[in-house]
């Protein structure tokens, strides 16, 4: 049996008095397609922003690929991760962001071959190749030379999808890519995310209000409630036959606004 | 008769200084103003507290006081300026410090969402600042750096009191030797607000070529 | 003469200095209320006047930030006389002072009042609230707190430029220090302790304006 | 001593002397060109020393001892009057330019001021002076209170005050004065000369303490011109005396109380 | 048969070249409940702004409720409406906000009063007892002291709502009012206005991407495209059989995106 890629083991994550996540333990297999749902504020974006060393944590570990993310090894001793153990780790991952947050002064084309020219030392042609390569896949190749200001919010969205995968990761993920869309450019970006789910086995963790789209995508669903998983399992089961109060009432909320499964 | 277009000379002179020292005023100022801004970024307490130092020392004193320092108290410690050094020196530290607070309020103007997608982009801090924040921090901190070097133009002025012959102390001199008020300061506050105004011009034409693109128009 | 700091002489000049200090103060706080009033009269004709006077508003704007408060302040005290506007030198200097000052508070009132945004004009109208009900209960009671902590930091520049008051007689900090540096020769003891009592005044108004800039961050956060 | 002082700016080609914006001790001319009588005599003795040069730059009477402590210049030439606290602080040549004290005033002296002790003793005058001057100081040892002292930074904002009737009188050295009063061609103006129970005063070339070697030198130069009479030819046109300067002496001056 | 409410007569929309409503006219009946609906950009927020008098018009007339909206009468003859008469014509009238524009400096008892206190001159106590009757039935009579940050989207809404209620007008207009609030607190809002349909005989004017809403919530159903009205009815018909194709692809846009009706 392989191994865990992603393995969190009682992580506690505090911002001042209050604990966001108390104690979480997780595991994801490599290839897996994991949906994070649950309500406002109960840490789905914590968890993620935690796997992309945008936030430090409070207590626990996690191990990614084989190797400690906030920790390393030093004379035989684990000693937190310095700035360039955390450059090494953050090779193996990549995030899409809910504001997409493309370079505004880059065109297309720029933000997509920025990050491997700089830190893979790619020389540009061959950037530039595969990026072309990525922005067709998303749809996007006919923008290559647009600015990001003169892009729909679909999109821009598209093109933060193609500069993520630009770095080869092995692992993806994805906050909310949709909630900051119009309703009607939701469906080109899951479409991409569709695609992209049955083409690669990267390993995705997916947060998303989207529990139609959830339920297509995810392999497995986690529920979260403030700061813990809740229920988690199959999509069938999870939406059809939630065991847990809280995720019948969730799911019941979000239905009732207007959204199918 | 007066010999005015004599006069009007020297005060020209003195306008050639005055351009001198805003000149090489805003070249210290820039300089200083990007290291302490940054510093007072940087991720090391010790160049934070230096570059807080500074800053808070020179906007705290007054203009006049760095001035009769660099001019007369230097000297002791045994550096002795020129005039004109000592005003640019003064003039350029006392800017720049205003200046770091632009470029540290413009670095963190670009928020927190570029910085995080540079992270997951795994680019260092240093291609992060150098590709990405930078080039999107400097055309917010233009409009104000124009106000500056404003600022300094003025502040030029004030070098008169250490008898550097800008173009305020040529309109006293002028004063004295001609007994006239009224021309000498109104040649003066013309010959001013024309720097002004072509400082405004040139540093709304520099903010229109580095923020092309960003709105949607490809450089 | 040696160079050396001498604590008797500092004890000695003390008193004056402090005399002087007492005149920069006032010279500021009287500078910074005309300037609070001038800079509203500015705001409010290039907002609303019409187009000639707003353009002629915002051209003297322009001039009076464009050029030093030193000439500004010769041409008050040495050529207004000749057309027969004589100000006693402290009261030329608050002016001098306030116009000036007035030039940059009118930018922050305008920067204030633009910054409430588009949504609250219109809610205003929503609920039907006429013009001046608009602004005195919906745009300048949101306007005004974010403007604080920008026209604190005027105050503490104008404070800091009052030693130009020295130019047209009036015995502030700094013409108190020259005078006596003048007399006895020495300026070591006298700009430094003028650059002192800047500084510590400076250093207190920093903690001030931090203050008032938590106090009025934003109104929404209260 | 150093002695080497005079060997540096023979060196250098030139010395720094500072210098007053007040003529006639000082004149600028249109075209920039610096006259006067103080630095035309400097000049003079200077070339004689085998200085060809003098680079003088204008400065405040207060600045002026500050910035040749500090080494700004090799010697002041500006009409700075010999006083026993100012011998203290620098090294003065033999006199140069002498002037009694003068009070310019509103024509037909109103409030009938001629000593320093009548304006003390008129609650409504007021006087304007040069910061840290000559005159600042007789005001004040005459019993002035401070309040009625105002510092003027320069004399023609001195002649405005007056003018604009912000200072009852306004007092300089008589030469000043007269330069003053006739470049303002106002009729409505009077000189009061000299003024009772004041001084006559002299300046000299002021050095740096230690630099007494270079002052000896200008001495030297500058008695022998006193000698042949090219010092009179120098000043007189200016309205100076030489026949005053050369009646005194730096020992007389520097004692004087 | 009784006389509209809202009349729009050939009216015409124009930000300088780009003209955004061409010769609209539609009419409403009083106490009809209405759901614009339509792909973003196709003027659905101008009509109502124009409405609100926030826009003015480049041509073409409006009558409310018998009366010129931006014209009126002087001397006989039809000239633009002046402040005042403006004014009289804002009282028929409420609007609620996508993003609610409560007034942050106010709590939430003084939003819902500052109006009627100056509008209409009521008394503080009187107007306080309306306001905590409103409060009451949006159910946020126990937030009535909280200040406006306190409070989450879907509360800020319900504040609103009360607060445009509070001046009794006969029309009340509705732009995208969940759109900016987090999925589960839409459902919160939506009831408000559930019951608001239920319990009143207001005119009522909405602007929504919720598809399953409009449908429950309106009387008629207008779809908008580019400035035009390209179909209009009963909400059965244009949800289950739309006769337009630019109708049949936004539905089927924003149905595949996980909105159900
Ligand atoms: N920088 C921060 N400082 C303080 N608290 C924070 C910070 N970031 C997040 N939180 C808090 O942590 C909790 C979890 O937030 P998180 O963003 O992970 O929730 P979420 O599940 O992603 O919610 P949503 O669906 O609204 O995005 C929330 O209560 C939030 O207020
Ligand atoms: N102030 C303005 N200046 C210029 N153009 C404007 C302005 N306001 C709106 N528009 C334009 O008018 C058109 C209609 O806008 P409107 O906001 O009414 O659309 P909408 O149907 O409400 O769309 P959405 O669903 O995105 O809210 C759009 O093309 C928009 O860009
Ligand atoms: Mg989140
Ligand atoms: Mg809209």
């Amino acid at each position: 049996m392989p191994e865990p890629i992603i393995r969190i083991d009682s992580i506690v994550k505090r911002y001042g008095a209050l604990t966001v996540l108390d104690g979480l333990s997780m595991e994801v297999m490599p290839g897996e397609k994991l949906a994070l749902i649950g309500p406002s504020g109960s840490g789905k974006t914590t968890i993620l922003r935690i796997l992309m060393t945008l936030e430090t944590i409070s207590d626990g570990f996690i191990q990614v690929d084989g190797e400690q993310l906030y920790h390393m090894k030093k004379d035989g001793r684990l000693v937190p991760a310095d700035e360039r153990h955390l450059h090494k780790m953050r090779e193996k991952i990549g995030m899409v962001f809910q504001h997409f947050n493309l370079f505004p002064h880059k065109c297309v084309l720029d933000n997509v071959t920025l990050a491997p020219m700089l830190t893979k030392g790619i020389a540009r042609a061959q950037a530039e190749e595969r990026a072309m390569e990525l922005l067709d896949m998303v749809g996007m190749a006919d923008k290559a030379k647009s600015m990001p200001a003169q892009l729909s919010g679909g999109q821009k969205q598209r093109v933060a999808i193609a500069r993520a995968l630009a770095l080869s990761p092995k692992i993806m993920l994805f906050d909310e890519v949709t909630s900051a869309l119009d309703p009607e450019l939701v469906e080109e970006v899951l479409n991409v995310m569709r695609k992209l789910a049955a083409e690669t086995d990267m390993t995705m963790l997916l947060v998303t209000h989207e529990m139609g789209f959830a339920h297509d995508f995810a392999d497995r669903v986690l529920f979260f409630d403030r700061g813990k998983i809740v229920e988690e399992g199959r999509p069938e089961d999870i939406f059809r036959h939630p065991k847990q109060e809280r995720t019948q009432t969730f799911l019941r909320k979000i239905l009732a606004a207007g959204h199918r499964v | 008769m007066i010999d005015w277009s004599g006069y009007i000379g020297l005060i020209l002179e003195g306008a050639l200084v005055t351009i001198q020292l805003t000149l090489m005023g805003s070249a210290l100022a820039i300089v200083v103003a990007f290291a302490a801004g940054l510093g007072r970024l940087s991720r090391f307490t010790g160049v934070r507290a230096l570059a807080t130092t500074y800053i808070e020392f020179f906007r705290g004193t007054s203009i006049f006081v760095q001035l009769f320092w660099a001019y007369f108290v230097l000297p002791f410690a045994g550096i002795t300026l020129t005039p004109l050094q000592a005003g640019v020196l003064a003039l350029g530290l006392n800017v720049g410090a205003y200046g770091a607070e632009v470029v540290r309020g413009a670095v963190k103007a670009i928020g927190r969402e570029q910085r995080e997608a540079c992270i997951a982009l795994n680019l260092t801090r240093y291609q992060a600042m150098r590709h990405i924040i930078l080039p999107q921090a400097l055309p917010l901190m233009l409009p104000t750096f124009g106000n500056n070097a404003i600022e300094l133009l003025k502040g030029t002025a004030v070098v008169s009191l250490i008898s550097l012959t800008d173009m305020t102390f040529q309109a006293q001199v002028v004063r004295a030797q001609t007994g006239n008020t009224l021309i000498p300061f109104a040649t003066i506050l013309v010959l001013y607000f024309v720097m002004a105004w072509l400082i405004s011009l040139g540093m709304r034409w520099l903010e229109r070529r580095v923020s092309r693109g960003l709105d949607g128009v490809r450089a | 003469m040696t160079m050396e700091w001498d604590w008797e002489f500092v004890r000695q000049i003390m008193p004056t200095l402090i005399e002087g200090l007492q005149i920069t103060i006032l010279a500021t706080i009287l500078g910074a209320a005309v300037a609070a009033v001038i800079g509203l009269l500015f705001a409010i004709l290039r907002m609303v006047a019409p187009a000639p006077i707003a353009r002629a508003t915002s051209f003297a704007v322009e001039f009076i930030r464009g050029t030093p408060l030193l000439v500004q302040l010769y041409f008050i005290f040495y050529v207004l006389p000749d057309i027969g506007i004589r100000l006693p030198a402290l009261l030329a200097g608050v002016i001098g002072l306030g116009i000036h000052y007035g030039t940059y508070a009118a930018e922050v009132y305008r920067a204030g009042i633009e910054n409430v945004p588009r949504g609250q004009w219109e809610a205003a109208r929503a609920t039907n609230l006429t013009a001046r009900q608009t602004w005195i209960h919906v745009i300048l009671p949101q306007a005004i707190p974010p403007m604080i902590p920008a026209l604190a930091n005027y105050l503490i520049a104008m404070f800091k430029e009052t030693p130009l008051l020295s130019a047209i007689t009036v015995l502030e900090l700094m013409n108190q220090a020259k005078s006596i540096a003048n007399s006895n020769y020495r300026y070591i003891e006298p700009m430094t302790l003028v650059g002192v009592f800047f500084l510590i005044m400076s250093l207190i108004s920093v903690f001030f304006l931090r203050w008032l800039e938590e106090r009025y961050a934003r109104v929404d956060e209260r | 001593a150093d002695e080497s002082k005079l060997e540096e700016l023979k060196e250098q080609g030139f010395a720094r002397v500072a210098i007053a914006n007040e003529p006639p001790f000082t004149a600028v001319g249109a075209d920039g060109k610096v006259s006067g009588a103080a630095p035309d005599v400097a000049r003079e003795i200077f070339k004689r020393l085998g200085v060809p040069e003098i680079v003088a730059s204008i400065s405040e009477y207060g600045a002026m001892i500050p910035g040749l402590q500090a080494g700004r210049h090799d010697a002041i030439t500006a009409g700075l009057f010999m006083k026993p606290e100012r011998c203290a602080a620098v090294a003065y040549s033999e006199p140069i330019l002498c002037d009694a004290e003068a009070f310019a005033l509103k024509k037909g002296n109103p409030l009938k001021l001629r000593s320093y002790k009548d304006i003390a003793d008129n609650p409504d005058a007021k006087i304007g002076a040069p910061g840290g001057g000559t005159e600042e100081k007789l005001a004040l040892e005459a019993g002035v209170p401070r309040d009625r002292v105002i510092v003027v930074p320069d004399g023609q904002s001195g002649m405005k005050m007056l003018q604009d009737g912000r200072i009852d009188v306004y007092s300089l050295p008589v030469l000043s004065i007269n330069d003053l009063v006739s470049k303002a061609n106002d009729p409505n103006i009077e000189v009061v000369a000299p003024v009772e129970g004041a001084p006559v005063y002299c300046d000299g070339a002021a050095f740096r303490k230690g630099d007494e070697a270079l002052r000896d030198a200008f001495d030297v130069e500058l008695a022998k011109m006193k000698e042949s009479g090219e010092f009179a030819k120098i000043i007189e046109p200016y309205g100076f005396s030489a026949k005053a300067a050369m009646s005194t002496s730096r020992e007389k001056l520097c004692a004087a109380k």
